[in-house]
């Protein structure tokens, strides 16, 4: 076995264990979530497992759907959890290592994002309730105002590399930390935070606790989802937001991250990378968590006040980047 | 400090000021301007001691303090500064309510304008201070140079937030936001104008913002109003031709 | 007037002058405290008396300062430099001390009022009016550009509360933005001295003194200078009231104080424009002066046809005054775009002549405000007949200020059109006269409106005190400055001294 | 009336009965709104042959929106009409409310208001037999038998809105969470409503027709049980208007009791519905804390009266309580609502969810007869303890709880205005326990039985934390209950819900709602 065809292996186990990894993690990261709001309101809290039992609980059932429900029923759910499980694969969490022929591009990561988005927009047209429409319509606006500025804030990030793959980037972070407290880079990361934050419809944007059709965003769309279906549209909801905190934890603090070095990781820099994820990500869920305790859901109208003005701090972020380094 | 840390604390401290100039233009009626515009004097007086290091100027530590004391602490203070009027009529506490529960009143707030068109501009304004900057940045040299355009982005978004602005507050607030912008350009390019010139105008900075924090609750009064951050402006249309 | 009656006790100042060194510094020192000690008296003393005079007092301070130090400076004098070069006065800042203290006497004596000094708020206002005379000086004697923008601002801080003296939505909303524009306006001003003063710096010496500016002329870079000599100057064009950056001015003339008025009007804009002319001076030293010269002449020009059209249209009295100022600062903005020594004597005899019939005129138009209870030009007419202890002067005034022989500003406004055509400036004066016609015939109509003809039926019998008290005020000011306004320019022993200040700010033959 | 002469005036005033006509009686309806009456409520009663219709109107005791100087009047015009020929002239012109109790009266009765110009079903929906009206006729076996149902085929004429853009949403009558049922339909613009459309009366439990035949005393156990939540207002109003039919009088000692109950109630559901409202804007911290504070208030109510919702406090000539309220955790849970609301009220966020949203003009809140806290909030001066008393002021520690008045009308106003209500109530339950624990007013001559000569009628009035809330009971000559009319606040609340969601954004509504918070069983009897 020649070197190069080992390194292309490792690369690939690496990939595999990051993805396996994610989705594993990612229900616990939910689980954190809910666990870090109850307490802090003084509840016991339902248990980092709940998530897990619920997903396990819905795989079992048989979905049923609505009368009027077309393909899109089914084969949405299908697409949200694949572009969650490719996100997973692609955006450096565990590694920054990532193989040739799958290129963890800035552009590519974020039209995978954006396919999950469409596909769950659609899920929740397709029933043709008003809950559904009235989500998908609020989720699609938000996401149209999300996507700039995620590729804008990444954009930036990547200018001091001189490459737009995400690997890259984290890994000239990581070589040079000066660049983490550049103001570009501050600015740049700040936005993304926020683009996250309203991509993954959390508080302030969107409330994912609350039973108040009228005010919803994300669950409106999936109402009408039930069983393995709402497993899937779930646990792709969750990759998601797991592999983008796990991203941002990534910018803000690389250290620990596997790196693609010679010839692939080795696997204890991956056991390094896999342990300096989990808990940097749960110490992220924890801020995120902990922040939305003390934050009220904005009004809808102000949201894309708030989409604004991270878009403005992203496109400093960029302008900054010449400008003052 | 060598010259890659200064110019690495430049660019930080300048960038803060950016981002406190964004957060101002973004924040809604009902949040206090006073902490970005203390951040932003703070990064302002620590650009200033930057400097000073980075030059061996012991008069800039002096000016840096000043700056500190004047923008990172007394403007933004005066500028939330509610003139005590508007706290109404203070209730007697009750003798069966222990003295630390005030009572509920209701926060005089309005719900103000989309800030968007604003947010947009001031990222427009940005692209034009570095355009604008250009030349300066040929004759200053080093990394104050290379910062200069965050002044002249401050000096631009706060004339936007002024113009824009509709109540006393928010007008103060592009006020101190312009002047902050000069103040940035001043250090960055000339290292701070002559001791007796910066006392001059940090004396009449503070005098200025005095006098429109009397206006505006002579405002207040005269238009009958105490929202917090004053009267809507708009209402400002008795001169005209 | 004052010029003329201090001539002689000038005269003897300056003769002490020369034999000392010490007496030119001491008189700039007195110029500068004499304002600010009579504030400190009226705080401390509060006696009526004082509150009454020590306005009058401090301008009499300043003009007999003044005179002496601009008879000390001009016709071959040294300037006069103190405390450490900051302060400076050479024939321009001794010329514009003099109108400073001419004007300022004019409105401050004509202003008296034994009712406002009664007031509870009496003391505050002749403090304050004090506070802005000193400010003026200073930003006239400053040498550094620095200390000028200091003490500019510092005219905006002290008039703060005189513009809002009245009280009153329409007082406090003129004040208000009386204040931010004034600011903003100047604080542009300080932005361009940053980058004049990195400009310097970057050629090896950092410097904001005009004089070493202009003796040393440091190699500058030219984009970055002139950047900073354009916004310096675009920033002082605000606080002189030229178009487009005049908005604060007409709601802050016409709310102030008769008298304040008066002060802003006939003063405080030359002061400004003082600054101004400096910075054209570096401008034509430092790189070709064309930059500033453009924007003067397109300010100017701007600021005529603003006034033009709004005083057609005008219904209130003090504003049309306001714009009547706006007119004729454009006029002399162009008078020193034109450049000159023609065009620059005939500026600053201009100033003089513009302040004294200014004040003059204001201090009538309260008068008119106290009998009549209205400044609205419809609802005021024949003053001439009703009251003539205020009509005839105020249409004295307004006469001069409309340009009419024997008025000063008639041959000053000549002089500039002859100036303009040689120069090659053809176009713009035809547009000059064409605008000054417009602002005649406006102005006059309203003028006319108001003092000749039939005065309308006696409404209250009972006359208010501040009436009573406005038709028994002293016309000796008034008098005095219009005779000074209308003989002033025939006074050719003025030439020498004019030619003095005209080769500071450097006329061109 | 009273023979005795008394200090004060006779507490609470008894209603006037003035006979009118179907001619006359939209003129003396008129007359009466004209002298500073509100319509309190009408009331249909079952006479042989006939239906006995009962317009009450009262006029409040001073208060700024009463004329000045003029005291209390409670007025009850009275017409019979004739089953054969059931109709009255409508009154829904000069009164909005008088307008949708005629057309309560219509479903129940089948007495047809003439030109009524809102002419819809109101109680009665589709699926209930066609000419069955439940509450026509007296009590007997043959009348509480409840005729099959049908399906409901005839869609609620909701009205449609037009225009390009416009589309519908319905929500319920089956909601997520512990809500009653209620069908809303919204026509929405983007995200702007245009209309909307509430449907009630989901659960018509018949408790009208429940009361019927009971004795007065056993009437209360169903008076408790109206609305959960409002079992002191309630069964006071019941109390009050039995005891002014059988003529008790009740002792100044129980009638402080009653008051004290009263804010007692007021506080916890205050309490609750502050950190609801907050919790709509997922300032979810806030709600905790302020559940936590409720569930003291409970905790304490059951030390006070036995039972948590406070029953069994308030009977027919009296009030009983096993402990006077614990002062010092009526102090803190106000002092607690207060420090949460100000940390609420200093988040920007919050603050920009509440104000300008959902605005109800003062004009509305007048024309519409809101009451209670909403009509506060929007400029509106009503309080039933002040303007219609049934404790002697001048035996109330430092006088009735003030009223908190706002008049921006939007969801902060009702906000504040009901954290305010949680701070004046608090000191009132401290300043009347005081009173009470030491001594207090003496308890005067106890009730004096007073068997009925015929048919009797009484109107009792309570500012329930709701809002004013009237009881009119009808006992009969055998001492039993005739009639019992119920009027919760959200009886009148209900219609302004629409008119404040006007230009307010489809996800603001829960926020809207809640801030009202209008009770469905009090409205659905």
């Amino acid at each position: 076995m020649s070197g190069e065809v080992a390194g292309e292996v490792r690369v690939v186990v690496a990939v595999v264990l990051q993805t396996v990894v994610v989705v594993v993690a990612a229900p616990f990261l939910v689980g954190v979530l809910r666990q870090v709001r109850a307490r802090w309101e003084g509840r016991v809290g339902q248990g980092l497992l709940q998530p897990w039992r619920d997903l396990v609980k819905l795989a079992r059932k048989e979905p049923l759907q609505a009368s009027g429900s077309t393909v899109v029923a089914w084969v949405a759910p299908v697409v949200v959890l694949g572009s969650g499980l490719l996100l997973a694969a692609l955006v450096p969490t565990v590694t920054t290592a990532g193989p040739a022929r799958l290129p963890a591009d800035l552009f590519v990561v974020v039209s995978v994002l954006l396919v999950g988005t469409v596909a769950l927009g659609l899920l929740g047209l397709d029933a043709g309730s008003a809950f559904g429409g009235m989500g998908s319509s609020r989720h699609l606006t938000i996401a149209a105002l999300v996507e700039p500025t995620v590729l804008l804030a990444v954009y930036a990030l990547s200018v001091p590399v001189g490459s737009t793959a995400l690997g890259p980037i984290v890994e000239g972070r990581l070589a040079d930390p000066g660049r983490v407290v550049a103001p570009a880079g501050v600015l740049a990361v700040v936005a993304l935070a926020i683009a996250v934050v309203a991509e993954t419809a959390r508080i302030p944007v969107d409330n994912p606790s609350t039973h108040l059709e009228l005010t919803m965003v994300h669950e409106a769309m999936v109402l009408e989802s039930s069983g393995r279906d709402l497993a899937a549209v779930e646990l792709g909801s969750w990759l998601r937001l797991s592999v983008l905190l796990a991203l941002v934890a990534n910018l803000v603090v690389p250290w620990g991250v596997a790196t693609a070095g010679d010839g692939g990781p080795g696997l204890p820099a991956l056991a390094l990378g896999v342990v300096a994820v989990v808990v940097k990500t749960a110490a992220s869920g924890v801020v995120l968590a902990t922040a939305e305790v003390f934050m009220a859901k904005l009004r809808l109208f102000r949201v894309p006040e708030l989409l604004t003005g991270s878009f403005v701090l992203a496109f400093l972020a960029v302008t900054g980047s010449y400008v003052i380094g | 400090m060598s010259s890659g840390d200064a110019s690495q604390a430049v660019a930080l401290l300048a960038g803060l000021e950016l981002l406190t100039a964004v957060l101002l233009a973004w924040r809604g009626p009902a949040s206090s301007p006073r902490g970005p515009l203390a951040v932003q004097g703070f990064a302002l007086a620590g650009l200033v001691a930057v400097i000073g290091v980075a030059e061996g100027e012991p008069v800039l530590w002096l000016v840096a303090l000043l700056v500190g004391v004047l923008k990172g602490v007394v403007l933004p203070t005066l500028v939330v500064r509610r003139p005590s009027r508007a706290a109404g009529p203070a209730a007697p506490p009750a003798a069966d309510r222990p003295a630390t529960v005030r009572p509920v009143v209701r926060p005089a707030v309005v719900r103000g304008r989309s800030r968007v068109p604003l947010l947009l501009g001031a990222a427009g304004l940005v692209v034009v201070a570095y355009l604008a900057a250009r030349p300066v940045t040929r004759v200053v040299t080093g990394a104050t140079g290379q910062a200069l355009p965050v002044g002249f982005a401050l000096v631009l978004v706060g004339f936007a937030l002024l113009a824009t602005g509709r109540r006393s507050q928010s007008q103060l607030v592009g006020f101190l936001v312009l002047d902050n912008g000069i103040a940035t350009t001043a250090f960055l390019a000339t290292g701070g104008v002559p001791l007796v010139v910066e006392l001059g105008v940090s004396l009449d900075v503070l005098l200025v913002v005095l006098v429109l924090q009397v206006l505006g609750s002579r405002i207040d009064t005269a238009f009958g109003a105490g929202a917090p951050g004053g009267t809507d402006l708009d209402q400002l249309r008795e001169l005209h031709d | 007037m004052a010029a003329v009656l201090t001539a002689p006790l000038a005269a003897g100042l300056a003769a002490g002058f020369t034999a000392g060194p010490v007496v030119g510094p001491a008189l700039v020192w007195v110029a500068l405290l004499g304002p600010a000690l009579c504030a400190l008296a009226v705080l401390l003393l509060r006696r009526r008396a004082v509150v009454l005079v020590a306005d009058v007092v401090a301008s009499s301070v300043v003009l007999l300062c003044g005179g002496a130090l601009l008879a000390g400076v001009a016709d071959g004098g040294a300037a006069v430099v103190t405390a450490g070069g900051l302060l400076r006065v050479d024939p321009l800042a001794g010329y514009l001390l003099v109108v400073v203290g001419a004007v300022a006497l004019t409105a401050t004596w004509g202003g008296l009022s034994p009712g406002r000094a009664r007031s509870r708020r009496g003391g505050r206002y002749t403090t304050l009016v004090c506070l802005f005379l000193a400010a003026m000086v200073l930003a006239v004697v400053a040498d550094d550009l620095g200390v000028t923008w200091v003490a500019v601002e510092g005219t905006t801080i002290t008039t703060a509360f005189l513009v809002g003296f009245a009280g009153g939505r329409r007082a406090v909303e003129a004040a208000w933005k009386y204040v931010v524009l004034a600011s903003v306006g100047v604080g542009i001003a300080f932005l361009g001295l940053v980058l004049l003063y990195a400009a310097t710096r970057a050629a090896g010496d950092p410097t904001l003194s005009w004089v070493r500016l202009v003796t040393d002329r440091p190699a500058v870079d030219p984009t970055v200078a002139r950047m900073g000599l354009l916004l310096a100057a675009l920033g002082f064009a605000t606080k002189a009231g030229l178009a487009p950056m005049h908005a604060w001015l007409p709601d802050a003339h016409s709310q102030a104080p008769a008298p304040v008025s008066g002060l802003m009007s006939g003063v405080l804009l030359a002061v400004a424009f003082g600054a101004v002319l400096r910075i054209q001076r570096l401008d034509a030293v430092l790189l070709d002066g064309a930059a500033v010269r453009t924007l003067l002449l397109v300010g100017g020009l701007l600021s005529l046809l603003v006034a033009a059209v709004l005083v057609v249209t005008q219904r209130d009295l003090k504003r049309m005054l306001a714009y009547s100022s706006i007119e004729h600062m454009g006029l002399v903005a162009v008078a020193a775009a034109v450049g000159n020594r023609l065009a620059l004597a005939a500026m600053l005899v201009h100033l003089l002549v513009h302040g004294l019939a200014k004040a003059s005129t204001f201090v009538m138009a309260g008068r008119v405000l106290a009998v009549e209870g209205t400044t609205a030009i419809a609802d005021v007419h024949g003053l001439v007949r009703s009251a003539p202890r205020i009509g005839i002067p105020f249409l004295a005034g307004a006469v001069t200020l409309l340009g009419l022989p024997p008025s000063g500003l008639f041959l000053t406004e000549a002089a500039l059109v002859v100036a303009g055509l040689r120069s090659g400036y053809g176009w713009a004066m035809a547009i000059v006269l064409v605008l000054l016609l417009v602002v005649f015939v406006g102005m006059g109509r309203a003028v006319i409106a108001m003092t000749l003809g039939a005065p309308a039926p006696a409404g209250s019998s009972e006359p208010a005190a501040a009436a009573t008290e406005a038709l028994s005020a002293p016309l000796a000011p008034v008098a005095l400055a219009l005779a000074a306004a209308c003989l002033l320019a025939l006074a050719t022993p003025l030439a020498g001294t004019l030619d003095s200040v005209v080769a500071v700010i450097g006329g061109a033959p | 009336m009273s023979a005795t002469p008394t200090a004060g005036p006779v507490l609470p005033q008894p209603v006037l009965s003035r006979p009118t006509t179907r001619e006359a009686l939209r003129a003396d309806v008129a007359a009466l709104l004209a002298d500073g009456h509100r319509m309190l409520l009408v009331v249909a009663e079952n006479a042989p042959g006939a239906v006995r219709l009962g317009y009450v109107l009262a006029r409040p005791d001073g208060g700024p929106e009463g004329p000045s100087g003029a005291g209390e009047s409670r007025v009850e015009l009275t017409l019979e009409v004739s089953t054969d020929d059931a109709w009255v002239p409508t009154i829904a012109d000069l009164s909005y409310p008088g307008g949708r109790f005629e057309r309560e009266i219509r479903d129940l009765f089948g007495v047809e208001p003439r030109d009524h110009p809102l002419p819809r079903r109101l109680v009665r929906h589709a699926h209930w037999p066609r000419a069955w009206h439940p509450l026509l006729g007296e009590r007997s076996a043959q009348t509480d038998v409840v005729p099959d149902f049908g399906e409901d085929l005839s869609a609620f004429p909701f009205l449609e809105v037009g225009g390009d853009g416009v589309y519908e949403i319905p929500v319920g009558p089956v909601h997520a969470g512990l809500i009653e049922p209620g069908h809303f339909r919204f026509s929405v613009v983007g995200e702007t409503i245009v209309r909307m459309k509430a449907r009630l009366w989901y659960v018509h439990r018949g408790v009208e027709r429940l009361f019927e035949g009971r004795t007065p005393d056993d009437g209360v156990v169903l008076a408790e049980r109206i609305s959960g939540d409002t079992a002191v207002g309630h069964t006071l109003a019941y109390a009050l208007a039995c005891e002014e039919a059988l003529g008790l009088v009740v002792p100044q000692r129980d009638r402080l009791v009653r008051a004290l109950l009263l804010e007692l109630e007021r506080m916890h559901n205050h309490a609750a519905d502050l950190g609801m409202i907050l919790n709509d804007v997922a300032f979810g911290l806030a709600n905790v804390h302020l559940q936590r504070v409720r569930e003291n208030l409970l905790r304490l109510n059951e030390s006070v009266t036995g039972h948590r919702l406070l029953r069994g406090g308030v009977r027919v000539g009296g009030a009983d309580v096993v402990a006077l309220p614990d002062v010092g955790l009526v102090r803190a849970a106000a002092a607690d609502v207060a420090e949460v609301v100000r940390l609420a009220l200093e988040h920007p966020m919050v603050l920009d969810r509440l104000v300008a949203t959902a605005v109800l003009g003062r004009e509305d809140a007048v024309r519409m007869g809101v009451l209670g806290y909403v009509a506060r909030a929007s400029g509106v001066d009503v309080d039933a303890r002040r303007d219609h008393p049934f404790v002697d002021p001048a035996a109330l520690p430092g006088g009735p709880p003030a009223p908190a008045v706002d008049s921006e009308g939007d969801v902060l106003a009702r906000f504040t205005v009901r954290a305010r209500e949680v701070e004046a109530s608090a000191r009132f339950v401290v300043a009347a326990t005081e009173v009470l624990a030491s001594g207090g007013p003496r308890a005067s001559a106890g009730p004096q039985s007073a068997a009925p000569r015929g048919i009797a009628r009484g109107l009792g009035i309570v500012e329930a934390w709701r809002g004013l809330l009237c009881h009119r009971v009808t006992v009969g000559a055998d001492g039993r209950l005739a009639r019992v009319k119920v009027v919760d606040p959200s009886f009148m609340n209900w219609p302004a819900l629409p008119v404040a969601l006007a230009d307010t954004i489809v996800p603001d509504f829960p926020l809207a709602n809640k801030s009202f918070n209008q009770s469905y069983a009090g409205n659905d009897l």
